[in-house]
């Protein structure tokens, strides 16, 4: 069967065979590397248009409607005219940081693709703490937005930066947790570990009300994480006019922009990981004949399915509530999720200890 | 108790009231097809506007080329930002008689604000309001438009 | 504009910590030309400065030179949402200096059309103040029920924004036929909307906690402050002109004035949103009881107002509107001031703004209501 | 050269180019910016010796933490864009031939040592890492584990402390209606 | 994909070659600055260099043996807690007296 496990272990084979190891080592990195940049362009693409089809479906619009068939090809416009765009750098600005931001904010993203395990045995880098991995290196995107805000020399910037760099910090405490409920449940914080675990039943199911605690909370506070509405104290449109990418134009304001939606693609396909099975298709108890048909559906789509699910319920949020102001925000973090999540994992522990779930 | 009672009912009125309003705009995503924007260009031959919307100032004309001014100038007196710019002259009636007429009904549609009191002023209803709406034009001196046609004169018993 | 210096020598402004920051005159919060100095310690506000003048076409000194019948449609432009209550209180100065009687038909019309013209107003508020809390849906589908409105009036008086519909002793055109049939379709889709309203805004948990005891301001204050209309009734003050000084039809009909105690952002919500549902049970009252006759009183063709002094108010969406006119007896007025709404109630955003946080001066801002070409003539 | 090696001076060039520019530039937030570079570039260390839990750990606590608490504290301080003064240039060339002086003698004493690798597998794991951590018995890390976690609650309750804000009576007078 | 190579072929010498040039970057900087917060950067550098120096000793002397990588942990908890508790002196220092440069805090000397 032609799955993109057997494609990759092909191509791992015949780079080794035909070249010595340190070349072949260094195609893979280029191979790795411009599949990676081009799933981002691609990513980028479709998750904006999805959001601007989101909006409008919910708003009773249309959406894009010219460009392409139903307006498919207009984030490629969009992109297009960015790239053509003059990019401005402001007076007074700290030149290197100014410039050097947007790469590091989408730098950052493009490291966190790589231990997610995009269909069955497609993996970039199977890496013993994956879970780990994510958490830390997510962590340093708020540098990015803080460089961002700093150097622009504008203070609505450094109001946006100084609230992104707040929030991310704090909710990153309720993100870490609910995700260690998951890892105290499997026992192991490899990827490919915590998607073997879901074999009979997605954590989601298995885990009880605990579990699907955690998941809410894993939401709310990858919700914040992103910067994403209601939480998008960092941006606020109408407070802060654009917060920390203010003065930010053409192509580095892409980038951005583009880093916002790989950003969201990621969590979304964490939260898939952990709770919802990554590729793991849905199985029903005994239901035999249901079983194989779901196992005919190919991994990927199970994968890309669920993460295009949860980014859709990150847009609705985004598209229904009203922004918290910034003291609420913490207020929600440090007074309602983080109690609520450390009481849901000392509980999940109780249940991982006498093996209460199925 | 009370206090952590009071939490907890805290939290699920929230998320209660939180689902309320994602049902309304799931409901709305669900429900995609009626949409509330007009798809402008797109719909200008089926747009309709209503007959007393108010684009222009236009006179009309019948088809032997003859309106309904006199040139009394009671537009002109009645219009707030001066708009309308009567220059008359003189015809020679049929029967000998000097008879006042315009010479160029002169409208600035770039002063007009589109207050409908120089149709109301007029007494003879040679001015109309027109459901044009898309003025825009390359050079501003287009703006300044001629009303009445030329070699168009008044209409016979018009007074 | 503003020097600088002037405003960093300020006594009460600590020197060290203070960020002062420019809102406007080109933000996304301000809904026009308003240009704010905000003082701030940290997030938290500590002085607001609202700076005018971006807007200021002296459309008092232009009415003027224009006559008694002209200088009404120049005041659309003010408060441009509802323009046809400004027109309405021009109208009634007019027919008071002139002593004219209003035929009943054209009282009732006009009363129609102030109602609708306050509920398009309202919903055209809830949707941008929903939009400055950062919720963006209520906005598309307040224009929804706006749209509804903006065509009855567009068919019936030939524009959809500055209608000039009013002229000293009545009103411009009858009705259109079908004025009657979509207003009373209007009311049953409105009815049914105004409870996604509550659903979708009112009720959520993250708008009441953005409002709820933001922005409060005392009865005392609001009335030493000159607040009216709903920012007003918010604070307990009764101060609706239709009842208090009733003009034309508002005496015979039966509503209630919304009265909130809490004077925060929330009450003023509340307050706009009750007063829509008051809007719509006086529209039901009328729609179906136009007495028949003329629309239009006979004036003269030339209106000369006596030698004196004449005031009239009336309740726009935003409070109370006063015209006052000086006549020297000629066919322009001599002086003409406007008493509008919202410049008032701006005084006061420094007081409700201090002490709270940037997010929670947007809010206040929505809750307010400006219209910034009101504030600034 | 095989390509790890050549990933290895990459990174240690990485690292110490950046340590030397956050030690040497004149703007303080570019400063925490190299030295951000520098730590992250220690945890790629990390990442390429194959002790990831230690690098992972790296990057959360010092790039995700200390170098966000430390640009903060750089914004509420001080005008951040502003130059440092330069320090005199005695205390430059006095510090420059101390720290010359004393890499030499250190670099001279390890490569006279000489270390033995010992060719054994190294075999970590977070679960192995978990265990002893939490053992009581002999090669246990529990009581280490309980002090540092005395340690921080004390570090904790002592930044509270010392970063409260008494209200002056001045403060209070100029908010008369805050109550959120 | 597997990963190759590893570190196993470099000599321990050039790994502590990095941490020895990194501990004194770090001592120059604190030599040179006036700043704390530049001086506490400059501790971080120590420390590192420190962190570094048990990694690879555990890695290549003591493969057998957790203890370096225990000790790294512990530095990197401690050095958190001791930049938290920094910061906030140096904050309430700056409210007092404007400052953060070390000359000027030398009130506590009278």
């Amino acid at each position: 069967m032609l799955s993109f496990e057997n494609i990759s272990n092909a191509i791992h084979n015949w780079l080794y065979h035909s070249f010595s190891p340190t070349t072949a080592l260094w195609l893979e990195f280029v191979l790795v590397a411009v599949c990676v940049i081009s799933l981002f362009s691609f990513l980028g693409l479709v998750l904006i248009l999805m959001e601007r089809k989101v909006s409008a479906w919910m708003q009773v619009r249309l959406g894009p409607n010219r460009v392409g068939p139903k307006g498919m090809f207009q984030t490629v416009a969009d992109t297009l005219k960015l790239i053509v765009k003059e990019s401005m750098t402001p007076d007074g600005a700290d030149k290197l940081l100014f410039n050097l931001a947007p790469f590091i904010v989408m730098i950052i993203a493009m490291m966190l693709m790589a231990p997610f395990m995009f269909a069955r045995g497609f993996q970039i880098w199977d890496i013993n703490i994956g879970v780990l991995f994510f958490t830390a290196v997510s962590s340093i995107s708020v540098i990015g937005i803080l460089m961002a805000g700093w150097a622009s020399n504008n203070k609505y910037s450094l109001l946006g930066a100084m609230r992104s760099g707040a929030q991310i910090v704090s909710y990153e405490l309720s993100a870490g947790l609910s995700i260690l409920c998951i890892i105290v449940l499997t026992g192991s914080l490899r990827i490919s570990d915590i998607i073997a675990s879901q074999e009979n039943g997605w954590w989601i199911f298995k885990g009880h009300i605990p579990v699907i605690i955690a998941f809410v909370t894993f939401i709310i506070a990858v919700t914040a994480e992103t910067n994403r509405a209601p939480f998008d104290m960092a941006e606020a449109e109408s407070e802060l006019t654009a917060g920390f990418h203010t003065e930010y134009s053409g192509m580095k304001f892409a980038l951005f922009f583009l880093a916002e939606y790989i950003n969201i693609f990621i969590v979304c396909a964490l939260g898939a990981t952990l709770f919802l099975g990554g590729w793991m298709p849905l199985h029903v108890g005994h239901w035999q004949g249901f079983n194989h048909i779901m196992d005919y559906i190919p991994s990927s789509i199970w994968f890309f399915g669920k993460t295009f699910f949860l980014v859709f319920v990150i847009m609705w949020f985004r598209w229904t509530f009203p922004r918290l102001r910034i003291d609420q925000l913490l207020n929600l973090e440090w007074k309602y999720l983080l109690p609520i999540s450390m009481v849901n994992l000392l509980l999940v522990t109780l249940m991982a200890i006498l093996g209460w779930h199925f | 108790m009370s206090f952590l009672g009071k939490y907890i009912s805290n939290v699920f009125g929230a998320i209660r009231s939180l689902w309320k309003g994602m049902k309304l705009t799931g409901y709305y995503f669900t429900h995609h097809k009626e949409i509330i924007t007009q798809q402008y260009p797109d719909n200008k031959d089926t747009l309709l506007l209503p007959e007393r919307f108010r684009g222009e100032v236009v006179m009309p004309h019948d088809e032997n080329n003859e309106h309904a001014c006199t040139g009394c100038t009671a537009c002109e007196l009645a219009c707030p930002n001066g708009t309308i710019k009567i220059i008359t002259k003189f015809d020679i009636a049929p029967d000998g008689r000097k008879k006042k007429a315009i010479d160029t009904f002169v409208y600035h549609l770039e002063l007009c604000t589109m207050c409908n009191l120089c149709i109301e002023a007029c007494p003879t209803d040679a001015i109309k309001m027109a459901q044009t709406f898309e003025h825009s034009v390359f050079d501003r001196n287009e703006l300044t438009k001629k009303l009445n046609k030329p070699g168009s004169r008044i209409r016979e018993g018009i007074e | 504009m503003y020097r600088k210096t002037e405003i960093i020598k300020e006594p009460t402004v600590n020197d060290s910590g203070d960020m002062i920051i420019n809102i406007g005159p080109q933000h996304p919060a301000t809904h026009g030309v308003l240009h704010l100095v905000i003082t701030l310690n940290g997030e938290t506000i500590k002085k607001v400065e609202p700076h005018l003048g971006y807007i200021h076409r002296s459309i008092e000194k232009m009415c003027e030179s224009l006559s008694y019948r002209q200088f009404i449609y120049v005041t659309s432009r003010m408060d441009y949402l509802s323009s046809h209550i400004n027109n309405h209180g021009c109208a009634l100065c007019v027919e008071k200096g002139m002593q004219i009687e209003v035929p009943a038909r054209a009282q009732v019309i006009r009363v129609l059309m102030d109602e609708l013209t306050r509920i398009a107003s309202h919903t055209l508020w809830w949707g941008a103040m929903a939009m400055d809390v950062g919720a963006l849906t209520p906005f598309f589908l307040a224009f929804r029920e706006r749209e509804m409105i903006n065509d009855i009036m567009e068919e019936t008086c030939g524009a959809r924004l500055t209608m000039n519909y009013m002229v000293p002793g009545g009103i411009m055109v009858d009705l259109h036929p079908t004025f009657q049939r979509k207003v009373k379709e209007f009311i049953v889709h409105f009815k049914s909307k105004i409870d996604e309203y509550d659903d979708l805004v009112t009720d959520n948990i993250i708008f009441k906690n953005r409002t709820v005891n933001v922005g409060v301001i005392s009865k005392e204050d609001a009335i030493s402050y000159g607040l009216t209309g709903p920012p007003a009734r918010a604070s307990g003050v009764s101060c609706d002109i239709r009842k208090i000084y009733p003009y034309e039809v508002y005496r015979t009909l039966q509503f209630e004035e919304i009265i909130e105690t809490a004077g925060d952002s929330f009450a003023r919500y509340l307050v706009r949103m009750k007063e829509m549902r008051q809007s719509l049970s006086i529209i039901e009252q009328l729609i179906d009881n136009i007495p028949e006759g003329d629309f239009q009183a006979k004036t003269k063709a030339v209106l000369k107002l006596p030698k004196g002094e004449f005031y009239s108010r009336v309740e726009t969406a935003r409070g109370e509107f006063g015209v006052y006119i000086v006549s020297e007896g000629g066919t322009t007025p001599y002086r003409i001031k406007f008493r509008s709404p919202g410049f008032s109630t701006l005084s006061a955003l420094d007081h409700m703004a201090r002490g709270s946080k940037i997010g929670d001066l947007v809010a206040i801002m929505g809750t307010l209501d400006f219209v910034i070409p009101d504030i600034d003539r | 050269m095989t390509a790890s090696q050549i990933i290895f001076y990459i990174l240690a060039v990485f690292i110490l180019s950046t340590a030397v520019l956050s030690v040497t530039t004149r703007k303080i937030f570019r400063s925490a910016i190299w030295l951000l570079f520098s730590l992250i570039g220690i945890a790629g260390l990390y990442f390429f010796l194959q002790v990831e839990f230690i690098a992972a750990v790296q990057i959360i606590v010092y790039a995700g933490g200390i170098v966000v608490l430390l640009i903060f504290s750089i914004f509420l301080t001080q005008q951040s864009g502003k130059e440092m003064a330069k320090a005199p240039i005695v205390r430059t060339i006095a510090s420059l031939l101390t720290v010359v002086f004393g890499f030499a003698l250190t670099w001279l004493l390890i490569w006279q040592h000489g270390f033995q690798k010992i060719n054994k597998d190294f075999d970590w794991s977070v679960s192995a890492i978990g265990t002893r951590m939490m053992g009581t018995g002999k090669g246990g890390f529990a009581l280490p584990f309980e002090a540092m976690s005395m340690l921080l609650l004390a570090a904790m309750i002592g930044c509270i402390v010392i970063a409260i804000k008494t209200p002056s009576p001045s403060t209070k007078k100029d908010k008369p209606n805050t109550t959120t | 994909m597997e990963r190759t190579g590893g570190g196993g072929m470099i000599p321990l010498s050039h790994l502590l070659f990095v941490s020895t040039a990194l501990f004194f970057i770090g001592m120059y900087g604190l030599f040179t600055r006036r700043n704390m917060i530049t001086m506490l950067m400059s501790i971080e550098l120590l420390l590192n260099s420190v962190n570094i120096n048990f990694v690879v000793f555990n890695k290549y002397l003591y493969p057998e043996k957790l203890d370096g990588i225990f000790f790294t942990i512990f530095i990197i908890a401690i050095a958190a807690a001791e930049a938290a508790v920094a910061i906030a002196i140096i904050i309430n220092l700056y409210r007092s007296h404007q400052s953060i440069d070390v000359n000027d805090a030398e009130d506590m000397k009278y």
